[in-house]
């Protein structure tokens, strides 16, 4: 392996598509480093009641 | 033995009268026709019917009996102990009972009732039992049993024999037992006996006259059971057959069952149930493995049972009192007669 | 009929004879008056057995699926044929091994309504046409047939077999109905106090010798769940709510395949009217699904599939 | 999400003036620990994937709407929170939300007393969005319009007494099923649309209801009372994330959004840093999850040399046979907080929990999923040598994979495990009755304690995975498909119908960012046939699929030449085509032409397009209509676009756009602005007065009535250009070969529409652009990139692809034949046994079920079980219920 490149990625940012940016990389062959500003990742879809056009609960 | 006249004007009072020492079973009619049941108190046994859509077995095997029962709250001292269960082994008479019936309880009974084993629940419920016979002035098309050891006026197990006279019953008290229910029931106009018992033999003979059918057993007896067993016309017989339990559950002297126990919350009981040689399960090991497992044995035990096996074991004829009943149930129409016809003149070929 | 008789052993002599099946299944004369009894012939010679009339109650397709592997004919009336078909589709029967020779049906008669019309043992059971000549031992009546159908037969629009090889005799005409489930109506009229009563009624004398199933050509499980032990679905005595469950759900494992052809009935020693559960659920399968059981080897019942657009007004 | 509690340090006596304290007194786990303090990190990394998000736009700086000061004013995302369960309210919508439930002010109380349930709601769009006024947010949010219809249902189904009325500019719901959840809300839920911009809102002083003044269609000025205003707030990136961005290094838009190519479009300015979610362009859940796949992918393509350097194996435990021993049940109480522990007396359901059949072990915990709860756990099994788990908490929709992990780590099948819901099933719903609770709790662990006795270690079989891709459809989101897979390092076979790679986008002018379409095509259909890593198959057809899962052999035939492909994965971008109109003289006379056929005479810039004196372009031609009820999404964008094209080749031409909702969602909407600037003139007609087109010899005469007039205005036109409806292939012969589901119209159904949006349930098969929905060039590229991305994890992790235990088995013993678990399984799971003792007989194909237990219900003969959910597992959970009954 002479490649310069380190196998990890910097995620930043914990909503929806961070979280599944990191999943994603994780489950690809990558370590992850997830980084979020607030005390908990989740971001808005997390505070959402229901998802349209299915009314699926957000949770 | 006497014989009593009883005015059919009398007779309802007298039966309610036997009410107070004598719980009742007798012929009904409901939708589906006549059937064999314990009579309410405003129900009267139907005198006048032809024949009952189920045999007078249950009276004395009932088609599921609670036999044991035990507690499973383990607050309870005696749970998990198997006791008898109540039954009411009060006096009973069974009312308008078929000879062909009767015959057939004391069939039964040679298998409840042995030297090695009693069955408390059946023999007591047969030593409560009054039978009052009702003889049969007209046997129907399918009644063969005169060809099986009894007839519509045969005595065999009962303790009154009644036989119909238009307006009065004439009764043959032919045991104590009937003789106490006889009185219970308040019936005691005393006939002559003489003149009584002629009058019974003819109408015997009028009613056997017009039996028409009857099967041939005298050759079942000599044939080899292996050779029986081995007959090639086992197949042909069983082709039609489905395998339901008519045959066997409308028979007055098939009385095979089976033990079920059933939980209900804390409370389990055990119960036995009618069982027929007709179903897979009857023979079905706990492994699996089935030694009955095809159709045409099954059928094959049926006929061997009651007309082989039965015949050598007791010495008392074969096991079918005539009735006819298999052979007018049988959705597939498979008539004993013709299997005994079958069996009785086959011969095999060396 | 005697000409259709004629028929169909001449068929199933020359089936026989050519080796183009190896048993034909049919009905055979009865021991007793207006019985009958299915056989399976497999010589030319027996084919002189084979019989047909309005006494041939039962349903053959039960025992062509027992035949497994065998090349076979079966002599099939309307309701035969449908069941032939529902087989067909259950992978009980292969198509290629069945011959079906089609009989357009007269109608069966109602056993227990002619006995009960005579009052006692019947001694002598003839057809002369549409009129049924009847004795006991002291009476001898002549009754319309019409009169006497089966149930179903008096409601059938399915005379004709629906899937044959040969036809023996004319077509007969299909009857059209304004209304094919008066009964059901009536039962579903009832208050559910009133409908509770009716199913006690109907099953109090049943002995669970299951004639019903048996006689059913739907009924091939190898296990019925009335019979399994591990787990011990239903009771076995006669508590009647067991008694109840078994006639219940033997008839939802019917629905949208039974064909209504009586069979269960006309076994039931008894006397029980065991299709007022499977019909209701015929008309259930009419309404949502517009199905009836047994017309086409193209497509699976409507409860086998599961379709997006399958009625679910009942899910609120 | 973790249900964790911070310390906001801001706030806290403790940090703050080391007073207090109270929080460690009070907390049974001692885990408050006041000396963590902020620490920097520093990490180093291959590439960075950028997803900051947004913020809700605040709209207390518009003093018309007075936000700040009213309290029936509230954004959306308050009104989110009034509607969920878990909420402040727990659901219930009332008035004055943002006062505490318990006020403990003399003024708030007074207020509170007002408190009511609102029975007239307004919601407000486009707050803070495609504003250039009161903000400067130009763009448009691509969001609100949905959540709003979405709030009005949810709250109308709240309240069915609830009069909803949304204000609106454009009803923008451009998304997949979304036009027609637009039309339920009008048709079946009675929702009020307006369309008016509000002008402001008062308040009456006493009860705090709110007056509304707006001018209507017709220009009529109209007063209005309602109990409550929402504010659909637009999404905003803030200055922070801008900041970041320049740290990053990275251009961004002037809306603060980062700038990127259409064919690239998760890749920012910078090498190795990618960006997804609404940061790269406002946008909704399932194309912010496409963002994220996409960004994987890419940095994945940045990194693929390099791919499997830093990760670790995991390591293996040995698995104890139980089979033979006795059960020995250990049972874990959760607490969750005071989530259970408030309402069911837990230490007392622990104390029956032991006097339980077979319980060898229970134990109250304050949170069972905690990491110390875990380690205990599997401590306790070795310690105890329990064979048998009952988790009594929560959902184990979220949770039994985490204890099931740790049964694994213990040493145990992790199917010993059995978990019973004693919190959304118990003490949520029976929060005012303890006493109940605590029994239900009770009978719940007893029933599972039951059903565990009686578990069984299942077996997951491994599934072998081809390394092999099939990407069917050769168009830009296939193509930028395979070329990820096959820059990672697999092989990958392109099978297209045509002689030509590239799709429709071969027929496109240009993108809505003013990229060249045909020499970018051109430039990726090189890339791709010089990878040798692709084959690619043209003018073949796919006739036959076989297989599952990592074992598909697929028939291709090209030129009646059959040859078999065997792949694990298959990716369908068998995309979309333009639709042919039927209406607006289309096909009489040959100014009357397609959006496709104006992108043709650009493209080859057409002299005839010199002599255009008058260009009319019909939107929505075929589109929103009964027969085609969606909105084809891309037209408004594109019709703009060329209208901008032709206004620049000609600035005396007159254009005209007639249009039901302009939907240029975005910053497309900057292309709209852009337009109107030129001179491009928008006229709105109404689905039942649509225009009408009659062709005349020296013009193509349009007429229409002008909504804001009232009056029939006809145009002569020498070029129109109908905006034709993006319609599906409808390929159902393909859709079977995989099992698959179409849609109404015939689009692909996707495995979920929020979280699975590349993806079908049918596992091993992905999906990718238009044959999904209607999409413009950077969202086919952007589907193709998370297609690829979602099938690199499968293959990725293919010696870890376990099959799951709890699976249907048949007894054959017992099998009739009947084949209704064949007709019957959605997943094609079940199949005849071909030979042996039982051929004939149904066999469950354990790669392909997925457990639904479908085929055990249906199967009359009682032949079929499903693992882990047996029979007398069921029975003794009844039977254990019914010992108290």
């Amino acid at each position: 392996m002479n490649s310069t490149k380190t196998g990890s990625v910097v995620v930043i940012g914990g909503g929806i598509s961070g979280m599944l940016s990191a999943l994603d990389l994780a489950n690809s062959g990558f370590y992850v480093y997830l980084v979020e500003k607030g005390p908990s990742i989740g971001g808005v879809m997390a505070q959402l009641d229901k998802t349209f056009p299915t009314n699926d609960c957000a949770m | 033995m006497k014989f009593i006249t009883i005015d059919k004007k009398d007779w309802a009072k007298g039966i309610d009268k036997s009410r107070g020492t004598y719980q009742l079973f007798g012929p009904v009619t409901d939708i589906n026709g006549c059937q064999i049941k314990a009579l309410d108190a405003d129900v009267q046994p139907e005198m006048e019917y032809t024949d009952s859509v189920l045999s007078a077995k249950s009276v004395l095997f009932p088609q599921s009996e609670k036999i044991l029962v035990t507690s499973l709250n383990e607050a309870d001292d005696d749970h998990h102990i198997m006791k008898r269960a109540d039954g009411d082994y009060t006096p009973r008479a069974v009312i308008g009972i078929r000879p062909y019936d009767a015959r057939a309880i004391q069939l039964v009974k040679m298998n409840f009732d042995t030297e090695d084993y009693r069955d408390p629940y059946w023999c007591d419920a047969y030593e409560a039992t009054t039978f009052v016979g009702l003889a049969i002035n007209k046997p129907g098309p399918l009644d063969f049993s005169t060809s099986t050891g009894t007839g519509p006026f045969s005595e065999d197990g009962l303790d009154i024999l009644l036989a119909d006279m238009d307006d009065k019953f004439l009764a043959k008290v032919l045991t104590p037992k009937g003789e106490a229910y006889a009185a219970a029931c308040g019936f005691n106009t005393e006939a002559d006996a003489k003149e009584s018992q002629v009058l019974f033999d003819v109408m015997r003979k009028d009613a056997e006259k017009t039996i028409s059918s009857s099967v041939e057993t005298d050759k079942l007896k000599d044939k080899t059971i292996l050779d029986l067993y081995e007959a090639p016309f086992w197949d042909d017989v069983a082709f039609s057959c489905i395998n339901c339990g008519t045959c066997t559950y409308v028979c007055p002297t098939c009385w095979c069952f089976d033990i079920q126990d059933e939980n209900k919350l804390k409370a389990s009981s055990r119960f036995r149930n009618w069982d027929t040689c007709m179903s897979p399960l009857f023979t079905r090991h706990a492994t699996g493995h089935n030694p009955r497992g095809e159709k045409t044995m099954r059928v094959r035990q049926r006929f061997m049972h009651k007309l082989k096996y039965f015949l050598d074991k007791y010495d008392s004829g074969i096991m079918c009192v005539g009735c006819g009943r298999c052979v007018k149930s049988c959705p597939v129409n498979i008539d004993i007669r013709q299997v005994c016809e079958t069996m009785n003149n086959y011969e095999k070929k060396e | 009929m005697d000409t259709c008789i004629q028929k169909i052993r001449e068929i199933a002599g020359d089936l026989l004879e050519k080796g183009e099946v190896e048993r034909v299944i049919g009905f055979a004369e009865g021991s007793i008056p207006m019985a009958t009894s299915p056989v399976a012939i497999s010589t030319k010679e027996d084919a002189q057995k084979l019989c047909f009339s309005s006494t041939c109650g039962l349903n053959l397709a039960n025992y062509a699926s027992k035949e497994k592997g065998k090349k076979i004919a079966v002599v099939a009336k309307g309701c035969d044929s449908r069941n032939l078909v529902t087989h067909i589709v259950e992978n009980q029967i292969d198509r290629d091994n069945l011959y079906i020779i089609g009989v357009p049906c007269p109608g069966m008669v109602d056993k227990f309504k002619i006995a009960a019309e005579m009052g006692g043992e019947i001694t002598g059971f003839e057809e002369a046409g549409d009129t049924l000549i009847v004795s006991t031992v002291d009476d001898k009546k002549e009754l319309n047939k019409q009169d006497y159908l089966r149930h179903n037969c008096s409601l059938c629009t399915h005379k004709n077999p629906v899937l044959f090889d040969v036809l023996v005799g004319e077509e007969v005409e299909e009857q059209q109905l304004d209304n094919a489930y008066p009964d059901v109506d009536a039962i579903e009229a009832l208050t559910a106090d009133g409908r509770w009563k009716h199913f006690e009624e109907l099953t109090q004398n049943c002995i669970r010798c299951y004639a019903c199933r048996n006689a059913c050509p739907l009924c091939y499980c190898p296990t019925c769940f009335v019979d399994e032990s591990g787990p011990q679905w239903v009771g076995k005595g006669q508590d009647k709510t067991d008694v109840d469950t078994f006639h219940f759900l033997r008839a939802f494992h019917c629905a949208g395949r039974c064909t209504d052809c009586g069979a269960c009935v006309e076994a039931c020693p008894m006397g029980i009217n065991v299709r007022d559960f499977t019909r209701k659920l015929n008309k259930d399968a009419q309404d949502m699904f517009g199905w009836e059981a047994g017309l086409t080897i193209d497509k699976r019942p409507p409860l086998d599939a599961y379709s997006p657009d399958d009625p679910n007004d009942f899910i609120k | 999400m973790p249900l964790k509690y911070v310390i906001n340090p801001d706030v806290c006596l403790k940090l703050q003036k080391d007073k207090c304290g109270t929080c460690a007194d009070v907390c049974p786990a001692n885990a408050i620990d006041y000396t963590q303090t902020e620490e920097t990190i520093t990490l180093n990394a291959g590439s960075i994937v950028f997803s900051p998000g947004f913020k809700p736009f605040d709209p207390s700086r518009f003093d018309n709407y007075q936000y700040a000061n009213y309290p029936n004013v509230v954004t959306s995302m308050e009104f989110e929170r009034l509607l969920s369960a878990s909420g402040p309210t727990h659901g219930h919508v009332m008035t004055m939300p943002k006062l505490p439930m318990k006020p403990k002010k003399k003024a708030d109380k007074a207020l509170a007393e007002k408190r009511k349930d609102p029975k007239k709601i307004a919601w407000f769009q486009c707050v803070g969005s495609r504003d250039m006024n009161k903000c400067d947010n130009a763009y448009c949010s691509s969001v609100c319009c949905m959540y709003a219809v979405k709030e009005a249902i949810i709250a109308k189904e709240h309240d069915p007494e609830l009069e909803p009325y949304i204000f609106f500019m454009d009803m923008r719901t451009p998304g997949k099923e979304f036009e027609k959840y637009y039309q339920n809300a009008k048709e079946k839920h009675g929702i009020n649309f307006v369309r008016a911009r509000v002008h402001s809102v008062t308040e009456d002083r006493d009860t705090h209801d709110l007056n509304i003044r707006y001018a209507d269609e017709m220009g009529q000025i109209v007063d209005d009372s309602f109990d409550m205003v929402v504010l659909s707030v637009g999404l905003e990136i803030p200055q922070e994330t801008r900041d970041m961005a320049e740290k990053l290094g990275i251009d961004i838009t002037d809306h603060g959004f980062c700038k990127t190519d259409s064919f690239e479009p998760v890749t920012s300015s910078r090498d190795g840093v990618y960006v997804s979610g609404v940061f790269n362009n406002p946008k909704d859940i399932p194309e912010s999850v496409l963002d994220a796949s996409a960004a994987a992918s890419a940095a994945g393509d940045f990194l693929a040399d390099v791919r499997g350097t830093m990760t670790k194996a995991e390591e293996k435990i040995e698995e104890t046979n139980v089979i033979g021993d006795p059960p020995k049940i250990g049972v874990f109480v959760c607490d969750c907080g005071s989530n259970i522990a408030g309402v069911v007396d837990c230490p007392s359901l622990t104390e029956y929990a032991k006097e339980l059949p077979y319980v060898e072990f229970a134990t109250e915990t304050l949170y069972a999923c905690a990491q110390d709860t875990q380690d205990k756990m599997v401590e306790t099994i070795k310690e105890k040598g329990l064979n048998r788990i009952v988790v009594a908490a929560c959902t184990p929709k979220t949770h039994e994979p985490l204890f099931q992990e740790s049964m694994v780590n213990a040493g145990l099948n992790k199917y010993l495990f059995e978990m019973t819901n004693i919190r959304n099933h118990n003490s949520w719903v029976h929060k005012n009755n303890p006493e109940i609770a605590t029994e239900k709790a009770k009978d719940l662990v007893r029933m599972a304690v039951a059903k565990a006795a009686l578990a069984q270690p299942l077996a997951e079989e491994k599934i072998n995975v081809n390394d092999t891709v099939m990407v069917v459809g050769g168009g830009l989101a296939g193509l930028t498909a395979a070329k990820s897979l096959a820059t990672q390092g697999y092989d990958t076979h392109i099978v297209e119908k045509k002689d030509v790679l590239g799709g429709e986008a071969l027929k496109l002018y240009k993108t809505a960012q003013g990229e060249d379409v045909g020499e970018k095509m051109a430039a990726l259909v090189a890339d791709i046939e010089a990878n040798e890593k692709i084959t690619v198959h043209t003018n073949t057809t796919l006739e036959g699929v076989e297989g599952f899962v990592g074992n598909f052999k697929s028939k291709l035939v090209s030129g009646g030449n059959e040859t078999e492909l065997e792949h694990g994965v298959a990716v369908l971008a068998t995309g979309a085509k333009c639709s042919e109109p039927t209406e607006y003289c289309f096909g009489d006379d040959d100014r009357i032409i397609k959006t496709l056929d104006l992108d043709k005479m650009l493209k080859e810039q057409d002299a005839k397009l010199d002599s255009v004196k008058t260009a009319v372009f019909i939107q929505c031609v075929g589109s929103r209509e009964p027969n085609r009820p969606y909105c084809s999404r891309v037209c408004c964008t594109h019709s703009i676009d060329n209208a901008i094209e032709l206004k620049k080749r000609n600035p005396e031409t007159d254009v005209f756009i007639l249009y039901r909702d302009i939907r240029t969602y975005g910053e497309r909407e900057l292309l709209y602005k852009e337009a109107r600037e030129l001179g491009v003139i928008f006229i709105r007609y109404e689905v039942d007065r649509k225009p009408e087109v009659k062709v005349e010899k020296d013009a193509v005469k349009i007429t229409l009535i002008d909504h804001v007039l009232n009056q029939p205005v006809e145009i002569e036109a020498d070029l129109l250009t109908l905006a034709a409806a993006i319609e599906p292939r409808k390929d159902e012969r393909l859709a079977n070969f995989f099992k698959v589901p179409l849609n109404d119209e015939g689009f692909f159904v996707e495995k979920h529409a929020k979280l699975g949006p590349a993806e079908f349930a049918t596992d091993g098969v992905f999906v990718a652009g238009s044959g999904h929905y209607p999409k413009p060039v950077n969202e086919a590229a952007t589907q193709g990139r998370a297609a690829a991305s979602r099938a690199l994890t499968l293959l990725a992790k293919k010696d870890s692809l376990f099959t799951s235990g709890t699976i249907a088995t048949v007894d054959q013993e017992k099998c009739s034949q009947c084949g209704v678990c064949v007709s019957i399984c959605p997943y094609n799971a079940p199949g005849f046994a071909a030979d042996g003792r039982f051929a004939g007989t149904a066999e469950i194909n354990p790669v392909l079920c997925k457990g639904c237990g479908l085929c055990v219900a249906s199967c009359r003969s009682g032949a079929l079980h499903l693992r882990g959910f047996d029979t007398n597992q069921i029975f003794s959970q009844i039977f254990a219920l019914g010992e108290v009954v």
